[in-house]
């Protein structure tokens, strides 16, 4: 873990919620290795709205460039200033954090199913997954098409399945009702989104028998285990999502009782 | 360079800053971002006999410069502590010192008794003063009785630095503070958290699984720092101040108001390389203002 | 559009936004920036029998999300009041209410008679919480014999709705509460200010000329929610909340808590026209969540 | 009184801690009148440490651009962030606040003597005193002629003396030491500034006999009369130095007791 300043390297506006900002540290000094499902904490401005870093996915790592990738969707004050930062902007990031994604060595096909801005680890961990010679499918969910984000990104390491609300684009309705989850059953599947959504993926994984991996996005203070408020419950008790966390086997939790 | 160490009972820490009970885990999770070995002290989570789950997530709520928690003492109990924590953090070039918590007198004293036999642990913070668990805790702190009642009980039991953690949900912290000093405390420790709570309009539902909870954080410092002023001019023995401290500037108020050393807290989690910031703007303070020692700056505010 | 009509004992506010003692003059300091008669009520300034010149300068300090003051209840007394004050003031056309405040049960009772007899003043609010007057004052909000004996004293002679305005500097608040309700208080409003105290580091000297003063603004929402909903399930008498009020969501939360009416204080300073915009939010809210009435709304907090 | 959001039209420093920033109605209504020693108080952003508004005295008002002036010293947090502002920014004011300096109907020999960012609200003043055909001298003083401001702008309404602490521009020392204060006395004295050097100017008024006007910085909460924290302590008692000032005579202050 550090804690170091990252440079504002580029902020672009995806669409009128969520914005990719590429940042890299300020000093140069190059990247740590760093896991797809594994976090940072953003340290915003010490206003009174957000006295709390905010945790962030790492979306990408660009190691040739030596930048993280973070796409952040505005829902309060704190992302609402994240998103507002500009290129030469300094950054204080606590980094990296969290567990990972159980990436096997034994080939599979992988489904990663995402909603709204929890698409954004599932990038770094399809890449991650394709690189491994893993067959990846991706299934993101939105309400309309422009929220389905970073779809040219995601087409590099996989096949993209989509569902939108509207039915703008892909599939209309939901992810768990995509057709691509009646067909043959995937060897493994992580998800990452909303609540009801990664419950009902939970639900089909168990169903179906598939090893399933969620991203929760519990509410922190520190994020590095030091004050025991993002708390999960899970089979083995309360368990920090900070640091046994963030991404957990759905079986480990309690959702499904 | 000024003189950095102070006394708190029996107790030299090697400087005033230490860091707050359930806001610095057990130190271990501090390592990547400073030298623990710099540290004055440093007080792990409350411990309790029995291990404990802790309260239902959610646990935290953010408020205006400050925020709620009720994690609720959420621990492995004293005898795991013994046994699989003590043996690793013993080894840290700082004091550690342990929060004990507990719902009855027994269990605080079970508790000291256990921790009075490690050769390393040269105090015990004893927290009569948590918000968030349903028994005992914070009605401990809340008179002067009962605070007395559970500082005798582990007086008697516990030989070393006997530090009593207040409540400042209290008409008079300063009555509680005499009444634990007159018990045979060795230095008092405050504050610990606000009862608090907040709600969520939309759903309106409260923040919290256990709707209250503690509220710490700069937002409480003017009150933290009234309390231990309160309480520098009713007691004879060490105050440890805390309450908000984020930077040197706040440590130093602190200290001007009568506390002899410190605690970081809630800062912690964003900036966890805090204490020592703190501890270096302390020590140029000193210097600058030409003072010898740390010591000679406690409860040093002027009249205006 | 749902209902906004308030009871407060005998007193029907035409909507449950009101502003503070202290914060907002006599109202006439605020016209430029709204329609008064838009407000449920106004509070003014804390009256004493006794002109004041109260405490020298300086007396305010910012804090995070906050503000120390120790003004001191600077005021003219209460004969200006009803010759020179009254007479502008009864012309609003929203329910002006005195803050009375006093260092003997004999001057409380005194200056309420004098508002008694005043036809447009419909309600009191008992001020025994000022934390910023040597004697009297606070002292009289942090026991509950004293808080009874001042409310029987002053309900003898005020035959209108008597608020009594709580302290927050005490262990339990609700048994305050409590204590004014059997004397025959028609309701409670709260909080007044935390005592608090901050220290310039450079100087060594406090803040404020009195050193410590009172706390306002968000930084004590949290406590202040928590107070108001204890005391809802203690009494049965409406409740007026405060501390921190600065949008339609916190005057929501403090409704969601148990509070009847609420007041706007520190937060006037900084958006002189904040009373009115919370009062459109809480319309909208209640709309938008399809209440009929703000009343449908008092202690309406869900359980998680 | 109104509390309005202005446009930033221009920011300039003047040196490495003053800012000259020039602000315009966003709704471009034209300005009301204002008076010389009148202030504005500026709502910053409501982060902890500026929860509060900051007065700020008008340092020129140009009705033909219907522009306010704000010239601006960084001392801490609040004014740092209104120096940062960009034009295009908004920045809520509530104005005119105060009182004004005592401008009499008889033509008199006028001195403004100010000390740092005390100048700020003499500009103001020197251009309504010269329009009504009064004698206008300004002395200025600072630790060195980098601290002594808008002194083209100052030009135009009369004639500049100035001491800098080095040296550097003017003579030596102190502005009480200022050999125009050895010639002929003026008929007024207006002064702004530190308090030392202001209690230094009501001393020497005071010993020559001539009426001596003062604006004081007293700390504030509200700026328009209802928080009484802003008393001043005079000859009648403590009074609001928001609205009974920040303009006093400085025979009815209690400075020279
Ligand atoms: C491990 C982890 C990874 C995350 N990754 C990303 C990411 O890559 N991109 C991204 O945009 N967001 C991510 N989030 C969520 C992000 O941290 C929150 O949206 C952010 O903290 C909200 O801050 P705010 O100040 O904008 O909103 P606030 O003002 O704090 O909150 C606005 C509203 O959202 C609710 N809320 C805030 N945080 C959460 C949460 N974590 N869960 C549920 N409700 C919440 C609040 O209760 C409130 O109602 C992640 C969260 C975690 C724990
Ligand atoms: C009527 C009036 C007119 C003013 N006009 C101008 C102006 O034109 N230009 C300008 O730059 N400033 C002016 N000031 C002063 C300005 O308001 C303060 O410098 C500002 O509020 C400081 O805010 P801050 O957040 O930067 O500093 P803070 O962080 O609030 O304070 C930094 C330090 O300065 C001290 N301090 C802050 N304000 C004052 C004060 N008013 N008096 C004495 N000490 C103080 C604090 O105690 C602290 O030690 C005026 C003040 C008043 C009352
Ligand atoms: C998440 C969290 C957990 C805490 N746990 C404990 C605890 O176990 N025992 C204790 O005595 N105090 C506990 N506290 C209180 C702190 O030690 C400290 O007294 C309080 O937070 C005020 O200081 P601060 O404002 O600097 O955080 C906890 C505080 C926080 C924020
Ligand atoms: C400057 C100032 C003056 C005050 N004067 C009084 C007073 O005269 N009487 C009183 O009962 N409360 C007084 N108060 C307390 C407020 O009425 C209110 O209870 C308190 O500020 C909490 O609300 P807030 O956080 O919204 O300001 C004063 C508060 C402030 C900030
Ligand atoms: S967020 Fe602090 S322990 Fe997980
Ligand atoms: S600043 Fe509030 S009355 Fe003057």
């Amino acid at each position: 873990m550090q804690a170091i300043d990252f440079t504002i390297r580029a902020n672009e506006a995806l669409n009128d919620q969520n914005h990719l900002i590429k940042v890299a540290p300020a000093d140069n000094r190059p990247l740590p290795d760093m896991l797809p499902g594994q976090f940072v904490q953003v340290q915003v401005d010490n206003s009174p709205q957000v006295f709390l870093r905010r945790p962030i996915s790492i979306n990408f790592v660009d190691h040739e460039r030596n930048e993280i990738w973070l796409l952040v969707q505005q829902i309060g004050e704190g992302t609402r200033k994240i998103c507002e930062t500009a290129p030469g902007d300094l950054m204080n990031l606590i980094y990296p954090l969290g567990n990972s994604f159980t990436i096997p060595e034994k080939k599979g096909r992988f489904l990663l199913i995402g909603g709204g801005v929890g698409t954004a680890p599932l990038l770094f961990l399809g890449k991650e997954l394709s690189q491994k010679q893993h067959h990846v499918d991706f299934l993101l969910g939105g309400r309309s098409e422009k929220d389905i984000l970073q779809r040219d990104h995601f087409e590099q390491y996989g096949t993209l399945y989509c569902t939108t609300e509207d039915g703008t684009l892909g599939e209309k309705g939901f992810v768990t009702h995509h057709s691509l989850l009646q067909a043959t059953p995937h060897d493994f599947i992580f998800t990452c989104g909303p609540k009801p959504m990664m419950v009902a993926v939970a639900r089909y994984a168990k169903e179906k028998g598939i090893p399933c991996e969620a991203s929760l996005e519990n509410l922190m203070a520190c994020g590095f285990g030091a004050c025991l408020c993002c708390t999960e419950k899970t089979t083995r008790g309360n368990v920090c999502s900070c640091t046994e966390g963030p991404v957990f086997n759905t079986n480990t939790l309690t959702w499904l009782d | 360079m000024a003189r950095l160490d102070v006394k708190i009972g029996g107790l030299t820490l090697k400087n005033p800053v230490t860091t707050a009970s359930g806001t610095f885990g057990y130190g271990t999770e501090y390592i990547d971002f400073m030298d623990l070995g710099k540290l004055g002290g440093i007080f792990v989570k409350g411990t309790t006999i029995e291990p404990r789950q802790g309260n239902d997530y959610p646990r935290m709520a953010e408020t205006p410069s400050g925020m709620l928690n009720s994690v609720g003492l959420q621990n492995k109990g004293v005898d795991y502590f013994v046994e699989h924590l003590y043996p690793v953090i013993k080894e840290y070039d700082t004091h550690m010192m342990v929060n004990v918590s507990g719902s009855t007198v027994e269990d605080y004293v079970a508790c000291a008794e256990k921790l009075a036999d490690l050769e390393k642990m040269p105090a015990i913070e004893l927290n009569i003063s948590c918000p968030n668990v349903k028994e005992g805790g914070m009605a401990f702190g809340t008179s002067c009785r009962s605070a007395a009642e559970v500082t005798r009980a582990v007086r008697a039991v516990f030989p070393k630095t006997l530090i009593v953690k207040l409540s400042p949900n209290v008409t008079s912290v300063s009555d509680i503070a005499k009444a634990v000093e007159a018990e045979g405390a060795d230095s008092v420790s405050l504050v610990n958290t606000f009862l608090g709570m907040a709600i969520d309009v939309e759903s309106r539902r409260p923040m919290l699984s256990t709707v209250t909870g503690g509220l710490s954080g700069p937002c409480i410092k003017p009150i933290a720092v009234r309390m231990v002023w309160e309480v520098f001019r009713a007691v004879n023995i060490p105050i440890i101040g805390m309450g908000g401290i984020c930077t040197w500037q706040d440590a130093i108020e602190f200290i001007l108001a009568g506390a002899a050393a410190i605690q970081v807290g809630t800062y912690n989690f964003i900036d966890p390389a805090a204490p020592i910031k703190i501890l270096e703007g302390i020590n140029n303070y000193l210097d600058r203002h030409g003072f010898a020692s740390v010591n000679d700056l406690v409860g040093q505010m002027q009249q205006i």
